[in-house]
């Protein structure tokens, strides 16, 4: 029963795992496309070890580590990311709305 | 029945990917490359993940640890690197 | 890496010690188990490295513990988990919709929050919240993306962010 | 390059990668080499892992070679990178300076070094029972040192005394050798220490300890590389 | 204990330990450091000699076991002869040019030495990935080590070299992947024993992916643009390491794995002879002493992988230790000689080398890896090619032989050419001092090629050491000549004649002959001279080595050592002439003509070695009807050296353009060495009559000589040249007269030897007190000098009349006896020829004298004093054997026909001649009564000349009374050959650098390159295999 | 048919990394083609290294010594792996060493600038 139960929580964290992918896909710009894709990947993630817990319960604790990493380590990779696309984009003040489709051309060279 | 799911959850997961390759590839600026590699790194750990889950495998579990931290790295390098400018 | 020079001894302890149980504890629950050898090589090597980062990393000094933070603390992941899950399932709507209607924009966030470790959570919370993202922290004012700003007032939405995170956060780190 | 001219190039190595993968048929029994090693390194080295345990034992020359490239990699980057002058680009370090990384990458770095540090101590103490080992530790060690270096713009690599842990740590991996030669059965034999009990922390003879030092170097050698390359 | 500290392993712990403990020497001073680096280098040399030695003499190959299993589970490495060899030679070179980084950064020390480690690691694991390991570990210290180099273009060329080689080492990689994917096996032994099962598509190309990584990294032609960048542009000592040690590595590992690529040796053969023919050909057009040394090293490394696989290819197993070996420590050890001095001397572009000469000890050390790069004796290369040369002939292998011996001669065009840039310093050229202690490894490298040198010749099979005794001898004069400069001439002298003296005492029958004519011409030569009173550095030296080699010649009892010394004296004489600074050009025509007639004689001496079986030249006499081909390669050889007509172009600048006194010695005593060879090598045609038909053409060749040398003495105006042209000319007589065949044709062949040495050593003695006392060398400034130097008038006299044929004097008798054998054989056209040039000749003897002594005085010449006595001696020892042989003929001839009696007696063409016979056309009145009345017909003539002049003094008509023949002369002689030999070497030089247009200089058109050269290959070999 | 997948991976990425390297005029996208063509002969190695059905070599859980000659992929190719990574990690390390001091020579990373020595 567990693991049935495990199962579906794995299939919900792939849902969200491929809402991400085509969020990523369809988004319009970088900063939205980050939004969609690499965030709404956390909770798919979680999702899918917390479905491989209820699998193998001794697992429990390392997958809570994973969990943990990702927890920390994915809204900072991302407000990096955006922060540089920010910077690339020039700044602006607060408030102010953004074109969707006004992010930097691609640079050549470093 | 559970395997049916969890084929049907590998399926899904590598669509996302499929999607998300294609980001990649696309692009076109390089935050949106880098950004489908931050979101690749973390379905892929969901994908260890669950490798380990059918191969049976605890130890595989570190390697998704692992792979977590340096994807980590590798992003935020390219981030720093690019917000640094040419 | 900031090192402070004065009162630096107590300060430094205080964040060895939350270190090193932090980083015991990630120790048995990576290594998962509790063999007697483990156990030990696992609190050396984390003692290793609290006394090395403790003193380096003045982020560790500012824990404390009292059962109302640790109250606080919960109230503040109940929350934030909450806003996790409806965050993410709204973005599902942007993304499977026919045709993506978004209006993306920056709002300014104010925080209160002054303790490192306080300021960092809030800001993650907010980021890890699909629709709103993290530009810059400065001072108590942090920049946010917003995927959707249609027909909302950017300081409302901004209140909103932070609404039911920031208060529990401010409990537990200061 | 003319695109024209890489073109045949490409089709004619696609013919010979081809040649290649159309002939290839998947194994389905371990070669008998293979077979030993699997048999041979639990038995006789007392290591789980057969992969760590051909690489600090059987191939260990291989590795001990390994380690040679990077430590002479992380002599070279220097030897390439270190000799210049230190402001020799006003444009360089104004420009390292004007973007600052945020708060919130200093801080999360602050909290995540030490974890990243126990992740890379556990992955190099634990190279003979499961998938880690003195180089994948190594590595994970030294991204400690690119997170710092990343998040911290004022960090300072400490080039002199990663150089003395990296010899230090060779010179105990030569002697480890050396004492293979006196104390077991060869160059680098690990069974110089009792092999303990199979699958425990503390067992597989000198793998563990080869291990570490491993580690330290491959630790300390990346660490010298990104510092080399920060410019 | 010392066993075991000796043991190899060792090598790999005291450099990787070393390595690891530099950086902590580093904290306590950079002296640690640097003591550390040379003990460890010191001490891994030592353990590889020592292991050297021990396998020498026996010793079982000593198996290094790692991780306390057994080969095909753990890494093992061996140390049998071959490895230790190699190893030694790279390690001893290795610690010679550490010198040159002893001054860097510590870790320029460390990739110093873990790259040493890596090589000899390289050399002796026995494992497919392990060599990966080790040649990463190389190449990546190379990496580290080029960064030295910090100008722009240094750093260019390095990244070239990193992009070709990081590919290079990704298909060995892949290579070794994919084999192990095919066999499961990683083991080279193990590989190698199941290599008849090693098929299929996967094993193929893994095979290829390995030796198309090998061969690249040996940098074969035309995928090595990167690697010339970096010889080109490296420091000295890195690009020495990079040329000499690492190839070293990679070379032993491809030989190492040469049984794998069994099928495909014939491709590697090819890829090596296209590599040396092209990247030689291409360095003939350079202008930077680094990027030649660079064509020369990618050059040498093609033949030495070349020669692996030939001899893999014939089996020959026995010669492969000399072969390769030699080859190896030769380029090993000269090459990285060279970039040292390269280093040293740090002047980019060739030209800017003028002015070394000033130094004579950078000059020695300059010329001593020269002469081993281009493979002459006394150094490895030497043997190692005549084995090489040996091997393949026997095997038929010729279009192999062809393309080294092509592939040699271009190289040593560029080697020498620049040698004799460097002697002379132009004006304004910057002074520069070396350092003492920079140019110890160049030296030491010299001396570790001598050493080598005399190893090899014991290998080749030369137990004969008197051989060596002429450089022995020169070293000896060279050490004397720094105390003392008139001890220096005065020990010339006698070593010259106390060696030929020695020398003389074993030889029998026409050796003996020859040997006699040598000494006598010799020791009377050598003391003319003492005329010359200034310094002249290397002369004498170089004069002892000329001769005894010469004197030593007849001696020669097998091909091998005759060639030997046949090379030694070509050096001589060539160093000798080089050391006047108008003799430049002369030179190198001189030099280059001179290497190729001995590399048709080492193919002659090959291919006749092949025939006979035996090393003896006196097996040549059993040796027809199938040694066509080696009586043509030597007599081609021998006939090149003799200035016959269209390979002469090198002839009248070597005798004339050389100091008067070596000129000389070079007519006189030097020409007659290749006689004494056609002498030697006309053995084999003695037993056929289709190989009497190639005597033929060669009388035929040495009458048409004797003619157009005649003929082009005549137009002449520099008296030296004149004296070259008729040395030409009188040579061709002697060709003739050995290519009769026939007992009198050799007893006139000898007659005219001895009768041309003394002839021309005292025409050439005038010449040179003439120029000496007056100043001036040609006809038109010179005349009436009979008043003030009546002695040389009357000597010069003398020769004349001896050397035209007139009587009373033995240029008479030679002539007669020639005209008798030649009628004998019927050779009519010979005859024909032989009238005209006597003709012709007679024309330029009586201007000779008539234009220098007889004819109007000019300037102030009338008043010099007469010769010095130096001159004079030598002079009247040699009119003291002209008087002998004159009168007592029979004191010569009887001899002649002993000696060559065994011979011709029991031969075809010994046809019932009788020595009676002979005299008989010798003695008799009436001939000797026409020749005084022709003689006394000459001297009316001759007065009746003067007479005329005198009534008409200073005319210009009258003053160059053979200026009316000149557009006559001009017309029948027009300069056929040296128009077709300049237009020879311009167009191989344009072809060189229309080749040299594949080095765009564009790193990435160079890895485009290395990937279509491992296309190439693999199509190659996938058309042999399938 | 999963290592055949891998191994064709493996290659293909070579390819595109040869194409890398020999079209794009920017040296770090040179160096890019490199890491790739290494990147794609280690995923050579570790496919050459798979047998049908196996799992990693490390005795573990469901691995038992007994039963892994049986069980697990052939470590060799794993082990090598590990070297090769290693060293192409140093190789690239290298080659951007390199390309920062071209930078710094010529300011420009454009492989053409870089064609200094000829014939």
């Amino acid at each position: 029963m567990t693991e049935l139960i495990g199962s579906i929580v794995i299939l919900i964290g792939a849902v969200f795992l491929f809402s991400a992918g085509l969020g990523m896909f369809r988004m319009p710009d970088a900063f939205t496309r980050i939004q969609a894709g690499t965030k709404a990947t956390t909770l798919g993630n979680t999702l899918v070890l917390i479905g491989i817990a209820l699998y193998f319960p001794s697992w429990s604790l390392k997958l809570l580590i994973i969990a943990y990493f990702v927890f920390m380590t994915n809204p900072i990779s991302s407000h990096a990311l955006a922060r540089a696309a920010y910077g690339l984009q020039g700044r602006c003040g607060g408030g102010v709305r953004l074109e969707t489709a006004g992010t930097p051309d691609e640079r050549s060279g470093p | 029945m559970a395997e049916t799911i969890l084929l049907a959850a590998a399926a899904l997961i590598f669509l996302g990917v499929v999607l998300g390759v294609l980001r990649l590839v696309l692009g076109p600026t390089a935050v949106d490359r880098v950004a489908a590699i931050d979101m690749l790194t973390i379905t892929s750990i969901s994908l260890i993940a669950l490798y380990a889950l059918v191969a049976g495998r605890f130890i595989y579990l570190d390697v998704a640890l692992v792979y977590g931290v340096l994807s980590f790295l590798a992003v935020l390098a390219v981030a720093r690197y690019l917000e640094r400018g040419p | 890496m900031s090192s402070r020079d004065v009162n630096a001894t107590p300060f430094a302890l205080r964040g060895f010690v939350w270190l090193w149980l932090l980083l015991v504890a990630i120790w048995l629950a990576v290594s998962s188990t509790f063999a007697v050898e483990s156990v030990l090589a696992g609190a050396l090597i984390s003692a290793a490295l609290a006394a090395f980062f403790a003193r380096r990393f003045d982020i560790w000094g500012g824990i404390r513990v009292s059962p109302g933070r640790v109250y606080h603390f919960l109230l503040y992941t109940g929350a934030f988990l909450r806003e996790l899950v409806h965050a993410n399932i709204a973005m599902m709507r942007y993304v499977y919709a026919p045709r993506i209607q978004i209006e993306p924009g920056i709002v300014t966030v104010k925080t209160r929050l002054k303790s490192p470790i306080g300021r960092l959570a809030l800001a993650n919370s907010i980021s890890l919240t699909p629709g709103s993202l993290v530009l810059d922290l400065e001072g108590d004012e942090m920049l946010v993306h917003c995927l959707d700003l249609r027909g909302a007032d950017p300081s409302e939405v901004a209140r909103g962010m932070t609404r039911g995170i920031e208060a529990p956060l401010e409990k537990t780190f200061g | 390059m003319p695109r024209a001219a890489v073109i045949p190039l490409l089709v004619a190595l696609g013919v010979v990668f081809g040649s290649v993968a159309i002939n290839y048929s998947e194994r389905t029994v371990l070669p008998p080499l293979a077979e030993a090693y699997v048999e041979m390194v639990p038995r006789e080295l007392g290591a789980p892992n057969v992969i760590t345990g051909i690489l600090l034992n059987y191939r260990a020359f291989d590795t001990l070679g390994e380690v040679a490239v990077l430590f002479m990699v992380a002599a070279g980057v220097g030897l390439l990178l270190g000799g210049r002058a230190k402001t020799d680009d006003p444009d360089e370090t104004q420009r390292t300076a004007a973007v600052p990384p945020s708060e919130i990458v200093r801080h999360g770095a602050d909290i995540l070094v030490p974890l990243v540090a126990l992740f890379a101590a556990y992955i190099v103490v634990h190279g003979h029972l499961g998938p880690g080992g003195g180089f994948q530790g190594g590595a994970v060690a030294a991204s400690c040192i690119l997170l710092l270096v990343l998040a911290k713009p004022e960090y300072r690599v400490k080039f002199a005394q990663l150089s003395v842990m990296e010899s230090l740590a060779g010179l105990l991996i030569v002697l480890l050798g050396v004492a293979g030669i006196v104390f077991a059965g060869g160059f680098l034999d690990n069974r110089i220490l009792p092999l303990g009990e199979f699958g425990a922390l503390f067992s597989a003879g000198a793998i563990p300890l080869l291990s570490v030092f491993l580690g330290a170097k491959v630790g300390c050698e990346l660490s010298v590389i990104i510092g080399r390359f920060r410019a | 204990m010392v066993g075991s500290l000796l043991h190899p392993l060792n090598i790999f712990i005291v450099g990787l330990g070393t390595g690891f403990l530099i950086p902590l020497l580093n904290r306590l001073g950079k002296g640690w450091v640097a003591a550390a680096f040379l003990a460890a280098l010191a001490a891994m040399t030592l353990i590889s000699a020592v292991c050297a030695i021990h396998l020498y003499y026996g010793g079982e190959p000593i198996e290094i076991l790692t991780g306390g299993a057994l080969p095909p589970y753990a890494i093992n490495l061996r140390m049998g002869l071959a490895e230790a060899f190699v190893a030694t030679g790279a390690t001893a070179t290795a610690l010679l040019g550490a010198i040159y980084v002893l001054r860097e950064k510590y870790a320029v020390m460390l990739l110093y030495l873990i790259l040493v480690m890596g090589v000899i690691g390289m050399i002796a694991t026995r494992d497919l990935f392990n060599l990966f390991v080790f040649l990463e570990i190389v190449s990546i210290a190379t990496y580290g080590l080029l960064s030295l180099g910090s100008r722009p273009e240094a750093l260019s060329a390095s990244f070239k070299f990193l992009m070709a080689t990081v590919v290079a080492s990704t298909f060995f990689l892949l290579g070794t992947m994919l084999l192990y994917a095919a066999t499961g096996i990683l083991n080279i032994d193990d590989l190698i024993a199941a290599r008849e099962g090693i098929a299929g598509p996967i094993a193929f190309a893994a095979l290829m992916l390995l030796l198309g990584c090998l061969l690249l990294e040996l940098k074969p032609f035309p995928a090595n643009g990167w690697g010339l960048d970096v010889y080109e542009t490296a420091p000295g000592s890195i690009a020495a390491l990079v040329a000499s040690v690492v190839s070293a590595g990679v070379f032993f590992a491809l030989l190492k794995l040469m049984p794998l690529f069994e099928d495909y040796w014939v491709v590697i053969a090819a890829t090596g002879a296209i590599t040396f023919v092209f990247a030689n050909l291409i360095g003939l057009s350079q202008t930077k002493a680094q990027r030649l040394l660079g064509y020369s090293s990618v050059g040498q490394m093609g033949l030495l992988y070349m020669a692996a696989a030939l001899l893999h290819i014939v089996d020959a197993k026995a010669a492969m230790p000399l072969v390769i070996g030699g080859l190896f420590i030769n380029h090993l050890l000269a090459k990285a000689g060279l970039f040292w001095l390269a280093g040293v001397v740090s002047r980019e572009r060739l030209t800017d080398w003028a002015g070394l000469g000033q130094h004579p000890i950078v000059l020695a050390g300059f010329g001593i890896l020269i002469c081993a790069i281009a493979g002459l004796p006394p150094f490895p290369g030497f043997w190692a090619k005549w084995q090489y040369i040996v091997s393949l002939a026997s095997h038929g292998k010729f279009v192999w032989i062809a393309i080294a011996l092509l592939g040699s001669l271009l190289e040593a065009a560029y080697l020498f050419r620049w040698l004799a840039l460097t002697l002379h310093r132009p004006a304004g050229a910057k002074d520069w001092k070396p350092s003492r202690l920079a140019l110890l490894p160049v030296f030491g490298a010299g001396a570790l090629l001598a050493l080598c040198g005399y190893g090899a010749a014991r290998m080749a099979g030369l137990d004969a050491d008197w051989i060596f005794l002429p450089l022995i001898a020169g070293l000896a004069i060279v050490v004397l000549g720094c105390v003392s400069d008139p001890a220096q001439r005065i020990a010339a002298i006698l070593t010259v004649a106390a060696g030929g003296y020695w020398l003389v005492q074993g030889m029998t029958g026409i050796g003996f002959l020859f040997g006699a004519l040598f000494f006598a011409g010799s020791a009377a030569l050598v003391i003319a001279s003492l005329y010359r009173k200034e310094r002249r550095p290397g002369f004498y030296p170089f004069l002892v080595v000329l001769l005894l080699s010469l004197q030593a010649l007849p001696r020669a009892a097998t091909g091998l050592e005759f060639f030997v010394l046949f090379e030694f004296v070509t050096l001589a004489s060539y160093f000798l002439i080089l050391r006047r600074p108008e003799a430049r050009s002369a030179a190198f025509s001189y030099v280059l003509f001179s290497l190729t007639s001995g590399y048709c004689l080492i193919a002659g001496f090959a291919v006749a070695h092949a025939v006979t079986g035996e090393v003896s030249l006196s097996a040549l006499l059993t040796a027809a009807p199938e040694s066509a081909l080696a009586f043509g390669l030597l007599a081609a050889g021998f006939l090149i050296k003799a200035g016959a007509v269209g390979v002469h172009v090198w002839l009248p600048g070597a005798y004339a353009d050389s100091d008067d006194d070596l000129s000389a010695i070079l007519s006189a005593v030097v020409s007659k060495a290749p006689i004494f060879g056609l002498v030697v090598a006309a053995y084999a045609t003695i037993r056929s009559e289709a190989m009497l038909d190639l005597a033929y053409a060669v009388g035929c060749l040495g009458m048409l000589t004797t003619v157009v040398g005649a003929v082009l003495a005549l137009r002449q105006d520099d008296i030296k040249r004149m004296l070259a042209y008729s040395s030409m000319s009188q040579l061709g007589y002697i060709v003739a007269a050995v290519a009769l065949m026939s007992h009198l044709g050799w007893v006139t062949a000898l007659y005219l030897t001895a009768n041309h040495l003394a002839v021309k050593g005292i025409l050439f003695l005038v010449a040179a007190a003439v120029v000496l006392r007056t100043g001036r060398r040609t006809f038109s400034a010179l005349g009436g000098l009979v008043k003030s130097m009546p002695v040389t008038f009357g000597i010069a006299l003398v020769g004349v009349v001896a050397m035209s044929g007139l009587p009373p004097f033995t240029g008479f008798g030679g002539k007669w006896l020639l005209l008798s054998a030649m009628m004998e054989k019927g050779w009519y056209l010979p005859i024909a020829l032989g009238v005209l040039a006597t003709l012709v000749g007679l024309l330029y003897m009586v201007r000779f004298i008539r234009a220098i002594f007889l004819g109007p005085p000019r300037g102030a010449t009338h008043t010099v004093p007469e010769a010095p006595w130096p001159i004079l001696t030598a002079q009247a020892i040699l009119i003291a054997g002209i008087l002998i042989m004159t009168f007592f003929p029979k004191l010569l001839i009887v001899p002649i026909s002993e000696a060559i009696d065994p011979a011709f007696a029991s031969t075809l063409v010994w046809e019932g001649m009788s020595l009676e016979l002979i005299y008989g056309y010798w003695n008799p009145l009436p001939t000797m009564a026409a020749a005084v009345a022709v003689s006394l017909l000459l001297i009316a003539a001759l007065w009746l000349v003067r007479r005329r002049t005198a009534r008409l003094p200073g005319t210009a008509r009258s003053a160059n009374f053979y200026d009316h023949y000149q557009p006559l002369l001009a017309a029948v002689t027009p300069p056929w050959a040296v128009t077709f030999w300049t237009a020879v070497a311009r167009s191989t030089q344009r072809l060189g650098m229309l080749a040299g247009r594949v080095y765009t200089g564009n790193g990435q058109a160079y890895t485009l390159t290395v990937f279509y050269y491992f296309v190439a290959v693999y199509m190659v070999c996938a058309a042999i295999s399938f | 048919m999963i290592s055949q997948t891998v191994l064709v991976t493996g290659l293909l990425l070579m390819l595109v990394g040869v194409w890398g390297m020999l079209t794009q005029r920017n040296i770090l996208r040179i160096v890019i083609g490199f890491a790739l063509m290494g990147t794609g002969s280690h995923i050579v190695i570790v496919a050459v290294g798979y047998v049908a059905g196996g799992t990693a070599p490390i005795v573990d859980g469901p691995v038992t010594v007994a039963n892994a000659a049986a069980r697990a992929v052939d470590p060799v190719p794993s082990a090598l792996a590990v070297t090769a990574i290693v060293i192409g990690l140093a190789v690239i390390a290298v080659m951007l060493a390199f390309a920062i001091r071209l930078y710094e020579a010529k300011k420009t990373l454009s492989i053409d600038a870089f064609a200094d020595s000829k014939w």
